[in-house]
């Protein structure tokens, strides 16, 4: 008897442990996204609310069919991109869909699996959502692996599927063309900091050390045939392991070379670790550019060490594409401007967006563009359409490549450098530090050394 | 007479201590050598060193006139030796009749899985545990688990058996039937050391003995000649003036 | 007065039954000794009194309570105590913190000055090896040590099993010597054996387990003689 | 009544497989047949492994290493050197079987939990050498052309010609697991489940034995692993080597029954349905992980026998059939 | 040269960081040692230790240090929980149970660790300052880290040897039967250990959380270095752990001064399986 009051005992004090310690965590989790929200205020489409549509109009509800990773490694990022996506949706839908010229008005909803990070069943998850849920078009998984995968569902389906998060090359070199892809290429990733570079310090000695993954690899391999055309000397080439903690020994070596700056880097967990020790062991680096992690608004969190670390963002809030520079491009303007964008999408979920948030959107916002540009939901003409598009939107500009040997490679966006500063409040915020006519601010070049 | 197997100075250490020193015998073939000493007196290692599960370090084992010191178990099975266990060792989640075919299988004659279920079912009535075929091999009790092991070992069709206290834990008709059954294994020319403690079958069924005490051979020899052996007696079955002299103090 | 009642007890492992029926009494202050052939569940019949095994059915009661469903550890607290076949010491630890182990239960703990000196007086071998690994002791010195453990527990009834294993003769009349120290000093023991004849020699009384049932019973000097214990154990 | 008697264990394992093959054809929808293909994928994966440890009585906890690697090999062959997918898939199958042949003769001297270990060491050294190894293409993996699929008509036959051929791999998987179970070599590898030292004894030549029970459970594993990384249209080091997919067939063979033919292929049934249920679930898909846990808590606390052990052990009658 | 002078600044580093594998690895060799249990769910439990400590010092502002007492208490409660809803029933049942029993709290723990903390990684902003030794740089977290793993292995090695409830762990791990015959309840003991066990990890957990960011995902790692480090020292033995962890700590700091450092876990794991085939008992451990 006194035992097994002991063992309810220990049961209870214990509960009461875990709960309280996750208690203050549960609010940290991101909110999720009401689909009954408020209407944001700013309707992105021009047509005239659906109430007030000839009674002749059709309604079709057009389903998009994704699956995003609540669980496993790629969580964060992929919840990013479905709440820019369902944003889009819940603003196109409240303005009361897209009206076709034969009276059709198309709304849009979301059917959606979790691939738990993994290509294990995205393929039977994408088949369900074509063949079951009759999705009439994809937007990609998070991540090039999972696309890459994907990908050959929509292809035997003949569905297209606008990728977001999935920058990688090889995807788009397969033969296929039902894919559309919205980031800049992973190959083309740091070329803009290399151009950065050349007109800040012609003589830096260059260190790559990246993550020896998939994606971090290929931006590598892009970047150091353009490194050597401009000049600069690569002191040190290095991978290290995705679940690497202690980059003690890394950072010896980077020293040890005479570099004099970074380029490289890998993911969120990998790339804030590597910062901060960067920071701790004093390494003297005059810039240092990292993939993904800088880009995440956690980043400050490492305090001083995130001071300097530079980024390239395929979008940053603060360098927002504009109109007048779709105009100076001579480019056709679609779409919310950044700051409408922001706002609605601070309403919903209280967050300021990343790219990743912006991409969600933009995808939405290209399929609906193409819909609107076929007066259509023929899948072979929103292809078309998709495929003469060349719009300019708050994200940065849309075309893609219709060749057979690249179908669907994103060659009008750009990369923008972003880099964390101290603004006059002594807070950390991430400027944009190139290309000089977007920029907010001027580079920190080279960055403080730690006191 | 030929010698089936032969000990020379065989040896073995575990740690510190001297497990087996120096035996040496030779086994004729169609013989019952009897091995018997106290609990702890190294004959299960004997055993173990004879049929390769412990080698001995020092020491040459012939089989068959063959070296066998450092073969392993398995070698020593194709060869034509199979032995029972003290404790018993049944293949627990499988038949009774699949605990036997095993031996049947892998023994020296190398059955088929046709024949050795057929060889299976013929040892399995030789030892009585026909009618338990079907069962699963744990559920039977200990005794039936002993007569388990020794069908094992006969469906292998072995030249020798070396069978470890076959004996133990059965009342006195039981061992006389036991006692029978390994008789009737020696007149199918089949050469057997049994380890054993009760005395009275181990006398009347060997033709020699041999005794060990520490894993030192104290004495070897008819049953007549070791039953009236002083060291014999003093080592093993108990020092009767020791018991008398307790009993006195009462 | 009978200190421990065993009644009926059935058990064994997993499904496979063991003991069929076992039923055994201790007088207080008597040495009484079980006696039966390899596999007949002495050990068994131990492990079941001791609480490492549940009965199936049945009672034991010690003391006139009913212990049948306590677990091992508490018995130890009431005082019966078993020095386990094999010696079960442990190996790892020194020969002095076996003893302390010895000393566990909530009896003992206060005693443990007392017992431990009567303990190095009973076996001054264990005093000089006190630091020693209780692994590298030779056998009759593990022996010496599992008894000397049992001691320590205070117990008011010392059950041991094979206590004569493979020790040389003179070890064995040594300890032997010991056990009837400690009925001298009103200790009630049981004496599971292998070594019939001697066993019987020096007990007061005796059962005869077979098949996993109690076969037989009275008073040593009865049973030697028995034609069947005899013919069955002594070889005779 | 003979026949009945020496092929009843057959019987249900083949019935469910070939339902499984069938099942997408008859409904005509690829849906079914993905998910089918999954399934089938675990009844192949598991089958194999449990030849290892239904049969041998292994835990290997990094089984997942023979489909990696062998589908590393064939792939590689495919896009590098131009072989057919069939060829491909074989070699990948020979690869495999070369690479357990040549661990089973080390690590098999390791028995219970540092066998368990070895081959979890062995799964995540081979993961993090592939990573950089620069033929396979280091992290970045092997990417497929679309290519590849014309010979097959196209993406949409590619992918029904690789559900039929995984069916089969599925389909041989069951064949050879039956085979096994019911030879004298699987006798000889119960008799070393059971008791290894006592198999010696007995005559049971346990190191070659065993080694040759790792080499037939790691040969389709690289088969399927080849399949899968063509069907997928890439394989990266990351996909190839998953720790957890271990441990799933592990769970998958455990809850069907361990040491039965039957018992891998409902536990990968079994297993690939809940977890497919639970991700879609709108209930658990946010949970689904933990309740999986969960469930295999409760199933390894009571029933460790597995679903076809415990029946095997309620209706002892049933023993014959569920083989 | 410039190898050397890489090696001399990493290999400080590297002990200091095996100090604190070390403790980890303790852990998980501890409870091996006194069940036969691998902990599958060692690597989500030095988890939530990360997680303690990042509460505890965002929430409460309690210093990391002083937060290790909590951590610990909770970690030996979780252990406790576990043991007896977990592992206790499979205790004498076959490798596969124990290890499938382990692997699902694992599954449960990391399962609501995602639906709670999500996988965004987190990080205690925390810094005990830096020291120059030669060319290398010390890190103040992770020489208090190396310190505290130093005390906790000390405290355990006199828990075990000097006190009751230690040498009762002890003894059930030597021998459970004689050690219940003895009066000691060994389920109460083994629940305990599986607590100690357990605690050990999440300490480790709070510690590495002091200088690595981390997310409910990053024990992952750490388990499988605890198995590397336990075969190492001898799995059972925890104080051979703390050298097994100095042993990698040192592999981790000399490879990448040769190799790039993406080919460190091809060699640690390399020289795990080696280990296991040629010394299953440890480098330190007596050869069987």
């Amino acid at each position: 008897m006194k035992r097994s009051l002991f063992s309810i005992f220990t049961v209870l004090v214990l509960m009461g442990l875990i709960l309280s310690a996750c208690g203050p965590g549960a609010t940290e989790a991101p909110a999720p996204v009401e689909p009954a929200a408020p209407a944001a205020t700013e309707a992105p489409v021009e047509e005239q609310p659906a109430a007030t549509e000839a009674p002749a109009m059709v309604e079709k509800t057009v389903v998009i069919g994704f699956t995003s990773s609540l669980t496993g490694s790629q969580e964060v990022s992929s919840k990013r991109q479905v709440n820019g996506l369902n944003l889009w949706m819940q603003q196109v839908n409240d303005a009361g869909g897209i009206k076709l010229s034969d009276g059709t008005v198309v709304k849009f909803a979301a059917q959606t699996y979790d691939d738990e990070s993994n290509k294990e069943r995205v393929q039977e998850l994408y088949t369900r959502l074509i063949t079951e849920d009759n999705a009439d078009f994809l937007i990609s998984p998070y991540s090039s692996g999972l696309t890459a995968a994907a990908s050959i569902i929509a292809e035997q389906n003949g569905k297209i599927m606008i990728t977001a998060g999935a920058a990688e090359d090889d995807a788009y070199k397969t033969g296929n063309t039902s894919l559309f892809q919205l980031y800049t290429p992973g190959s083309l990733y740091l070329i803009s900091t290399v151009d950065m570079l050349k007109t800040l310090d012609p003589e830096a000695k260059v260190a790559i050390v990246h993550e020896n993954d998939k994606f971090s690899t290929a931006v590598v391999e892009g970047l150091k045939p353009y490194l050597e055309s401009h000049g600069f000397e690569t002191v040190l080439e290095e991978g290290y392991a995705s679940d690497t903690a202690d980059f003690g020994p890394v950072i010896n070596k980077i020293v040890e070379s005479g570099a004099t700056v970074l380029l490289g880097g890998g993911h969120y967990p990998d790339g804030s670790t590597f910062a901060r020790q960067l920071y701790e062991r004093k390494a003297g680096l005059k810039f240092v550019s990292l993939l993904v992690a800088p880009a995440d608004s956690k980043f400050p969190e490492l305090g001083d060490a995130a001071l300097g670390v530079a980024t390239s963002s395929q979008w940053e809030l603060v360098a927002t594409h504009t109109p007048e520079e779709a105009a100076v491009l001579g480019k056709e303007w679609y779409g919310p401007t950044g700051e409408d964008f922001a706002a609605a999408y601070e309403a919903m979920t209280g967050d300021k967006p990343t790219y990743h948030v912006a991409g969600g959107y933009t995808a939405g916002l290209v399929l609906q563009k193409a819909i609107e540009d076929a007066d259509s939901i023929d899948p072979e003409k929103v292809k078309a359409a998709l495929e003469a598009m060349d719009i300019f939107t708050f994200y940065g500009g849309i075309k893609f490549d219709t060749s057979p040997e690249a179908h669907g490679l994103q060659v009008s966006h750009q990369m923008v450098v972003a880099q964390w500063q101290k603004n006059d409040a002594g807070e950390l915020v991430r400027q944009v530090i190139w290309p000089a006519d977007v920029a907010t601010a001027d580079p920190l070049y080279p960055i403080p050394a730690p006191q | 007479m030929t010698i089936l197997l032969s000990l020379q100075g065989v040896s073995k250490r575990f740690g510190g201590l001297q497990a087996l020193s120096n035996v040496t015998f030779d086994l004729p073939e169609g013989q019952i050598l009897g091995l018997i000493g106290p609990n702890g007196a190294g004959k299960t290692t004997l055993f173990n060193a004879i049929n390769g599960v412990y080698p001995p370090e020092e020491g040459r084992i012939m089989f068959r006139e063959k070296e066998i010191t450092k073969a392993r178990p398995y070698d020593h099975a194709r060869m034509g030796m199979a032995r029972t266990h003290q404790i018993v060792q049944p293949l627990n989640e499988l038949s009774v009749r699949e605990n036997v075919m095993v031996g049947a299988c892998f023994g020296h004659e190398h059955q088929d899985l046709g024949n050795a279920s057929k060889i299976a079912d013929e040892v399995l009535e030789f030892v009585g545990l026909a009618p338990r075929a079907d069962q699963l091999a744990g559920s039977l009790n200990v005794a039936q688990k002993k007569r388990l092991e020794m069908a094992r070992a006969l469906a292998a069709r072995p030249y020798l058996l070396l069978l470890d206290e076959v004996l133990a834990g059965l009342n006195p008709s039981e061992i006389d039937s036991m006692v029978q059954t390994v008789l009737r294994i020696r007149e199918q020319g089949i050469t057997i050391i049994m380890i054993e403690h009760v005395m009275k079958a181990v006398m009347n069924v060997s033709d020699r003995i041999l005794v060990l005490d520490y894993g030192v051979q104290i004495a070897e020899g008819s049953p007549e000649e070791i039953a009236k052996n002083e060291k014999v007696i003093e080592a093993y079955l108990g020092d009767p003036k020791l018991a008398q002299q307790l009993l006195e103090e009462e | 007065m009978a200190i421990l009642e065993i009644k009926e007890v059935t058990s064994g492992y997993g499904d496979v039954q063991i003991l069929w029926g076992s039923t055994l009494s201790l007088e207080k202050g008597k040495l009484t000794c079980l006696v039966g052939g390899n596999g007949v569940g002495k050990t068994t019949l131990l492990r079941t009194v001791m609480g490492l095994l549940r009965p199936w059915s049945g009672t034991i009661l010690f003391e006139g309570r009913d212990v049948s469903k306590l677990p091992a550890y508490a018995k130890a607290d009431m005082g019966l105590v078993l020095v386990p076949e094999g010696r079960q010491l442990f190996t790892d630890m020194s020969v002095y913190e076996n003893l302390e182990m010895g000393a566990t239960n909530q009896r003992a703990r206060p005693n443990f000055a007392k017992n431990i000196e009567r303990v190095y007086e009973m076996f001054p071998r264990l005093k000089e090896r006190g630091g020693q690994k209780a692994g590298t002791l030779s056998g009759g010195e593990q022996q010496m040590l599992a008894v000397a453990r049992g001691i320590m527990a205070d117990p008011t009834v010392l059950i041991i099993d094979e206590l004569s294993l493979g020790l040389a003769p003179v070890l064995v009349l040594q300890l032997f010597e010991s056990l009837k120290l400690l009925r001298e000093e009103g200790m009630t023991l049981l004496l599971v054996e292998q070594n019939v004849q001697l066993a019987l020699a020096i007990s007061d009384y005796g059962f005869v387990l077979a098949e996993g049932k109690t076969e037989l019973e009275g008073p040593a000097r009865q049973l030697i003689k028995n034609k069947h214990v005899r013919a069955a154990y002594l070889g005779l | 009544m003979k026949l009945w008697n020496r092929y009843s264990g057959l019987i249900l394992p083949v019935l469910v497989v070939a339902a499984l093959a069938v099942w997408p054809v008859i409904t005509g929808k690829p849906a079914n047949r993905e998910s089918a293909f999954t399934i089938l994928k675990a009844v192949a994966l598991a089958s194999s492994l449990n030849i290892l440890l239904g049969y041998t009585g292994y835990v290997s906890f990094g089984h997942i290493v023979f489909y990696g690697f062998g589908g590393y090999v064939g792939i590689f062959l495919l896009t590098e050197k131009g072989w057919s997918l069939w060829t491909a898939i074989l070699a990948g199958g020979a690869a495999s079987g070369i690479l357990a042949f040549l661990l089973g003769s080390a690590i098999l001297r390791l028995r219970g939990a540092y066998f368990a270990l070895a081959t979890i060491g062995v799964n995540e050294a081979m993961r993090a050498f592939i990573n950089n190894f620069e033929l396979f293409g280091g992290p970045t993996g092997i990417t497929l052309n679309f290519s590849v699929y014309r010979d097959f008509g196209g993406a949409a036959h590619a992918l029904q010609t690789s559900f039929y051929i995984g069916a089969g791999l599925a389909l041989l998987a069951l064949l050879l697991s039956y085979i096994v179970r019911t030879s004298k070599f699987g006798l000889g590898l119960l008799a070393i489940r059971e008791n290894e030292d006592a198999a010696e004894v007995m005559g049971v030549v346990a190191p070659r034995a065993k080694t040759w029970a790792y080499v037939l459970s790691a040969i389709i594993p690289g088969m399927v692993g080849v399949l899968f990384f063509f069907k997928n249209g890439n394989v990266e080091p990351h996909d190839a080597f998953p720790l957890h997919a271990s441990i799933e067939l592990l769970v998958m063979v455990m809850l069907g029954g361990q040491g039965t033919v039957l018992g891998p292929i409902l536990g990968a049934f079994a297993y690939q349905g809940m977890r497919g249920y639970l991700v879609t679930s709108p209930i658990f898909k946010d949970i689904q992980l933990s309740v999986s846990g969960a469930l295999l808590l409760m199933i390894v606390l009571f029933i460790p026998a597995g679903a076809i052990g415990w029946l095997r052990h309620r209706v002892p009658p049933l023993r014959r059939v569920l083989a | 040269m410039q190898q050397i002078n890489i090696l001399l600044a990493s290999l400080p580093d590297g002990i200091l960081l095996g100090f604190v594998y070390g403790l980890a690895a303790m852990g998980l060799t501890l409870i091996w040692g006194v069940m036969n249990v691998i902990n599958l769910s060692h690597g989500p439990i030095i988890a939530l230790g990360m997680f303690g400590t990042f509460f505890l010092f965002t929430r409460l502002n309690l210093n990391p240090y002083a937060g290790l007492i909590p951590v610990a208490i909770m970690g030996l409660l979780l252990g406790v929980l576990i043991y007896v809803i977990a592992v206790h029933r499979v205790i004498n049942a076959p490798h596969l149970s124990s290890l499938l029993a382990t692997f699902s709290v694992n599954m449960i723990i990391i399962g609501l660790g995602t639906a709670v903390l999500t996988t965004s990684p987190y990080n205690v902003d925390f810094s005990a300052g830096s020291f120059k030794l030669g060319s290398a740089t010390l890190l103040g977290t992770r020489l208090i880290a190396a310190l505290v793993a130093m005390l906790f292995t000390g405290g355990l090695y006199l828990f075990l040897y000097r006190t009751r409830p230690g040498k009762f762990i002890r003894a059930v791990a030597n021998n459970r039967s004689a050690a219940e015959l003895m009066g000691v309840p060994s389920t109460r003991i083994l629940a305990l250990s599986f607590g100690l066990g357990t605690m050990l990890a999440a300490v480790s957990g709070a510690l590495i959380a002091t200088f690595f960011p981390f997310n409910i995902l990053s024990g992952g790692s750490y388990e499988l270095k605890s198995f590397v480090i336990g075969v190492l020292g001898g799995l059972g033995n925890p104080i051979g752990a703390l050298f097994g962890g100095l042993i990698l700590g040192m592999i981790e700091g000399i490879i990448p001064a040769f190799l790039e450092q993406s080919w460190v876990p091809v060699i640690e794991f390399g020289l795990f399986v080696l280990i296991l085939l040629v010394r299953p008992s440890g480098l330190f451990g007596a050869k069987k």
